[in-house]
């Protein structure tokens, strides 16, 4: 039993952490900070930076143009990004699409779009869910016909994440609608700009759009793009829920979180003292780090095991539910914090690069918004109900 | 023992109901929500008719009612609709100030607040005081002939439409209130609107001058006055969390009926059920919060604060519960803007926010406690 | 709205008041208070003081001895009993048997066991559990077989509480195996001296014997003892469960396991202050008397509502569920305010009149094994589960 | 990194396991439980031969172990088996007081204790002290030749099988330890079970004369010593929790599995279901808290007192949870002192008043996070 990092492991740290002192900007981070919507161009340029250096691809083979790093070292380096308020990469490419392409899709599918995600030609994005299928994904009702050398798409896909940005999204399609529901989906990649698709975007009670609705309208797609066999999708959605999940757990983000917590704290007087001396909120901020604390050791022993080879099974369900619950408690004592300057919503302060005068101190304009925002973490990537059903599954055995 | 409203405030409810079912649709809410002062003058003209600003004065003062459940009745409707005019702020807080505190020729001015002439609003807390009203730092120095105010009031709630505020400054006397216009020279509005859709603003008073009239009551009597007031506005915000609580709970329970996920009802699932359950016995034990605020507004001070520091405390808890549950039990549609619960979950979350949150109010539970425990020692 | 009691109302507490002065004994008191099990002797002396006073059957009609009193006047005698620390009236004739008698039991029934039940001749237990009939108790198993004049009853019953003081106990046996579970019960009284009527003691957790099993070989009942009609058993259980439940939060007890909490913090020193100076500890009690206060106020609004003559639906599961937990949680701070002193278990010195000496302060010998005790209060008289079920089927109406 | 334990501590771990399976059984514990002492000489040398006592003991020392996993491992067994020989107190606590403190003299009984021949047990907290090991108001005068003690020390566990006690006590220099026979004349005992079938002590010290010889350490080292003993302490008690929750869960999900009510097991009602994963998580989150305690044992002190706290808070909650929880989803059977459950569930909460309970390790973890802002606020 060994709670530290080897020194391999800890040289590396060293140099993610002096690179982020030279790549990541300050203006960059203090947004990510402060919890500001990033624009796309906030984006691209991250990705551009990362992919300079070839830490992009994190969970890719290096022929691909990955790191091959093992769960450790995506782990202290996916926690240095968090810790130093790197903007998160976007995951719908790089590690959702891509590791589904390596392991189903054809050679020229990855040929064709692998190094399109690298060099940020191709902003992808997710069509999974639909307005009659949440939770009960399976039941989805898209249709795509076959007409010859296409299929024919129709339907409704919704909460697709940063989905007025993207090149591409790729779906799961109903194939073959008089089998059972698992067994007629297909998994298909469709170009956004393909006559037929339109884009909805829809609000969120925290004033951001960063989900939409994407219909689709007799959309023509190649039967090219159709990834692996007809009516096989279902499994490799399943893969892809199961497949690399180091950062389920969310231990970056809500370590990152309780500093900046810490650091309001400091700043916030009650009664004439820091907020951190007040014993009543001390206790609350103690208790969710000790919280946290046991919640980073967890973590780290799920990924010993998946460096180890060991299939994760029902705990990246745990991680998932006990990660979320602690990074919307950081949120939630994050707006008590505030006090009465977590009311104010000036909602264009909070667009990136934006003029717009907030109100109170700079970490006051997010703190309400990112706790609204964040009560998503419990509902999708598969809702905390859903996780719960599969641990108890896998603890009872019924 | 008798738990049902009067005739007279049961009518008042039913009243403010109709009007709000056929007035204050989404539509409505959009609007006042989207006015640069966050308000309707419509609406608070038909307020001022319908009598809803009345009852929440005392039969002395020109009104029809005033005591805590008459303040419950309204703002529980209020709740209901998610109505963002600023009622809280000029009807029952700088209400029952001038009432305490005014002059005669000051009182004057409620007639006009009755009749929704007039907007008062309370400018109290300051950026350091966070729910304390006796940290103001703000200045009143005497001048010739008045006062000279220096200093920052923070979100202040109602701020952009009010008429006239009533600040509290820290003069050679003490703590002491001024009634000022807003427009007056030296104040200066910056106002924006709050997550939930009220609008505020942050007033700075800049050598504003006022002359020596517009002083409100003697020193002594501002802070009893401020906790009384403050006693109503949350007898007020306890209400209005119980509406909205209700409306979300509504919701919820009826998505459930009818949303199906894996063949089923998702009000079939038992844990769905189970949480469900939690929500509405919650909501029982806020709604008795709210009875037990409203019903000791006049009680003495320490037993009245008692119950406002209870019941502040216990909605508050109650209303984060019903605000994670209900969209925890929605799934990703409740946390759209189009859908109604949202509107509930934000306003339920940032009254937490106003005249002290579950925190606060806690601490403060805890020294009434062991007051009271230390004096039994004693005895 | 008024939540003050009328004149009358505060006259009948002072003279429950000045009745409690003058007759109940401070050794009897304490008893309760300091969490002592009481004996036999203990409860017969309480039962007959009140039986004195007129005032024990305070849910008959006062054609048979009752009080004839409404919701309020229950309530409060309740309460102040509580306030008192007087001990329980054992409820299984007075307030479960009697009320299902009164309705559905014959005139021969009536006049032969109520006044007997009154003058404390008669000591009923409850025959409802059985080992495989928990929550879902329509699944019992007892079975009584007609045979001439009389059942003869086979099977065993559980959870029997204090059934071994009891001379009769009220059974749910079936008497028709055919049809659906609940339509083939049967309501019996049965005499505990009939041979062939076995108890077996329970020890719980917190070493205290108040629950039995109950075993029935062989055991002859004449039919007489069968109450109302054959297989409408259920009807009269289901009516009872309903029936008569003001008390269900436990208000009078909770607040006086307040009081009594308030006074061992009072007591108990901790870093030289009072325990109740400690912020951690006051913050838990604190919120524990809001949670408290509002419950209070719940509760009068049932009883209200019951005085008004409407029938308590989900609300008594409401009631149920959060006096249970409000119970339980001053329990659990007894148990921490009184320290290390909690681990000490001189079960003899729990016993009612014994000598055997317990360890530290008077207060703490109870402390733990009432936590534990209490645990039943979210068990019995329907699980809190089974309340929830109820609770969610009136607001979901699925 | 690496969340192993080494091939050494797995043996031991799995020779503890099969011990306690072949010889722990209830009639054993019932025994230990029903002895006078509270335990059983057999298990203890048996203890003693398999190398259990000795692992708790550095090899400078005369062990073979003595490392946070050591204990951890040790402890998480005899929890599993609700194993009530004093072996923290006698193995843990003392040890770790003797191996610090003692001298050269003193340290040879360490010989005695790792071979089961001798038991030592810490006598340190008194009726007034709660969990505060400074809070000593036991005395120690100076007398020709040593030390009178006068003093009280309550719930002294494994006090009535003690060969010695090591005792705290104020004398003119500050803190002092003394290391005193059990047996000898002004200590009195009055020994009796506790409510998890562990036995313990309250001790009069009643003008009880030592040697000077039998002081322990300098005063100086004794609060540090007293950190350290603790810290180990806790360990070992975490690593308890953590078995008997582990073994309290399995019992739940088996129950689960074969108990049917209304025609299915109960394991098929999704509320129970999302309850019982609770319940695992909550224990992997006590295993992190207990490996990051164990694996911190030898760290800095302040470093390693703030896992201390975090983890004796974090596992005490847990604890209750699992208590709670697993007596709820059993029902009545739960409750019943034949069913092997509720002596789980007991031990778990007893655990809370040993070496500090959550609220007591909340607040000193809050000392430590204020005390680490302030620091950072200056730098």
């Amino acid at each position: 039993m060994d709670l530290n990092y080897s020194a391999d492991e800890l040289a590396f740290r060293d140099e993610v952490r002096s690179f982020l002192k030279e790549n990541l900007s300050q203006t960059l981070s203090e947004k990510v900070r402060l919890g500001k919507r990033l624009s796309k161009a906030d984006h691209e340029e991250w990705h551009a930076t990362l992919n300079r250096q070839g830490w992009l691809a994190i969970n890719w083979p290096e022929e691909y143009g990955g790191t091959g790093w093992n769960a450790v070292y995506r782990h202290i380096f996916e926690e240095e990004l968090c810790l130093a308020h790197a903007p998160r990469t976007i995951p719908f490419g790089l590690s959702m699409l891509a590791p589904v392409l390596l392991k189903f899709g054809s050679k020229v599918q990855k040929d064709r779009f692998l190094p399109r995600i690298l060099d940020g030609t191709d902003w992808w994005c997710q069509g999974y869910s639909e307005p009659q299928a949440g939770s009960d994904l399976a039941s989805l009702k898209t249709r795509a016909v076959r007409d010859g050398e296409h299929y024919v798409v129709n339907g409704q896909k919704t909460w697709t994440t940063l989905g007025q940005h993207a090149d591409w999204i790729f779906c799961l399609v109903r194939t073959d609608p008089e089998v059972k529901a698992q067994e007629g989906i297909s998994f298909l990649l469709i170009d956004m700009k393909t006559p037929g698709v339109t884009v909805r975007p829809i609000t969120l009670i925290d004033g951001g759009q960063e989900v939409n609705e994407v219909f689709f309208e007799d959309v023509r797609v190649s039967v090219t793009n159709l990834v692996g066999e007809e009516n096989k999708g279902w499994t490799y959605a399943k893969y892809l829920l199961t497949h690399e999940r180091t950062n389920i757990a969310g231990v970056g983000f809500s370590t990152a979180a309780l500093v900046h917590l810490k650091d309001v704290c400091a700043k916030q007087m009650s009664g004439g003292k820091p907020l951190l001396d007040n014993p009543y909120f001390a206790a609350r901020v103690a208790q969710i780090e000790i919280d946290l604390m046991a919640m980073a050791t967890t973590n780290l022993r799920m990924i010993a095991k998946a460096a180890a080879g060991q299939a994760p099974g029902a705990e990246s369900s745990m991680l998932k539910i006990k990660g979320t619950e602690i990074r919307q408690a950081i949120n939630d004592l994050t707006r008590r914090a505030v006090g009465r300057y977590a009311m104010p919503f000036v909602s264009e302060a909070l667009d990136s690069g934006a003029n717009a005068q907030g109100v109170g101190p700079d970490y006051a304009a997010a703190a309400s918004p990112s706790y609204f925002n964040n009560r998503k973490l419990s509902i999708f990537g598969g809702s905390n109900e859903i996780q719960r059903n599969i641990i108890s599954k896998a603890i009872l055995g019924l | 023992m008798d738990f049902n409203h009067s005739e007279e405030r049961r009518m008042l409810q039913d009243t403010l109901h109709r009007y709000l079912s056929d007035n204050y649709d989404a539509k409505q809410w959009a609007t006042s929500v989207g006015h640069v002062q966050g308000c309707s003058d419509k609406i608070w003209s038909d307020f001022a008719e319908l009598g809803v600003i009345g009852a929440l004065f005392a039969e002395e003062h020109g009104g029809f009612g005033g005591g805590g459940f008459d303040i419950a009745v309204v703002f529980e409707e209020l709740g209901r609709f998610v109505c963002v005019e600023p009622l809280m702020a000029s009807g029952v807080m700088a209400g029952r100030l001038l009432s305490e505190l005014g002059s005669e020729e000051q009182k004057v001015l409620i007639g006009d607040v009755i009749g929704g002439q007039l907007k008062i609003v309370p400018a109290l807390e300051e950026p350091q005081s966070r729910y304390d009203l006796d940290a103001v730092e703000t200045t009143a120095e005497r001048v010739e002939g008045g006062y000279r105010l220096n200093g920052t009031k923070s979100v202040v709630i109602g701020g952009p439409s009010a008429d006239k505020l009533i600040v509290s400054a820290r003069g050679a006397e003490g703590l002491q209130l001024f009634l000022v216009d807003a427009g007056a020279s030296g104040v200066e509005r910056y106002s924006y609107p709050n997550l939930d859709g009220y609008h505020a603003s942050d007033i700075a008073l800049v050598n504003a001058v006022v002359p020596a009239s517009a002083c409100l009551g003697t020193s002594k009597a501002v802070l009893p006055a401020l906790d009384a007031a403050r006693a109503a506005g949350v007898v007020a915000l306890c209400a209005e969390a119980v509406g909205a609580m209700e409306a979300a709970k509504d919701l919820t329970a009826e998505y459930l009926r009818v949303r199906t996920q894996f063949g089923r009802a998702l009000g079939k699932f038992q844990a769905l059920q189970h949480r469900m359950s939690t929500v509405l016995i919650e909501i029982e034990q806020a709604r008795s919060a709210l009875i037990n605020v409203a019903g000791h507004l006049s009680a003495e001070p320490s037993l009245r604060d008692k119950h406002v520091s209870a019941a502040k405390n216990l909605i508050g808890r109650v209303a984060q519960l019903v605000c994670e549950e209900t969209i925890q039990l929605h799934g990703g549609i409740g946390m759209t803007e189009e859908y109604a619960l949202g509107h509930y979950a934000k306003r339920l979350m940032m009254m937490d926010h106003q005249l002290g949150d579950v925190d606060y109010h806690l601490e403060r539970f805890v020294g009434a406690m062991q007051r009271e425990a230390a004096r039994e020692a004693m005895s």
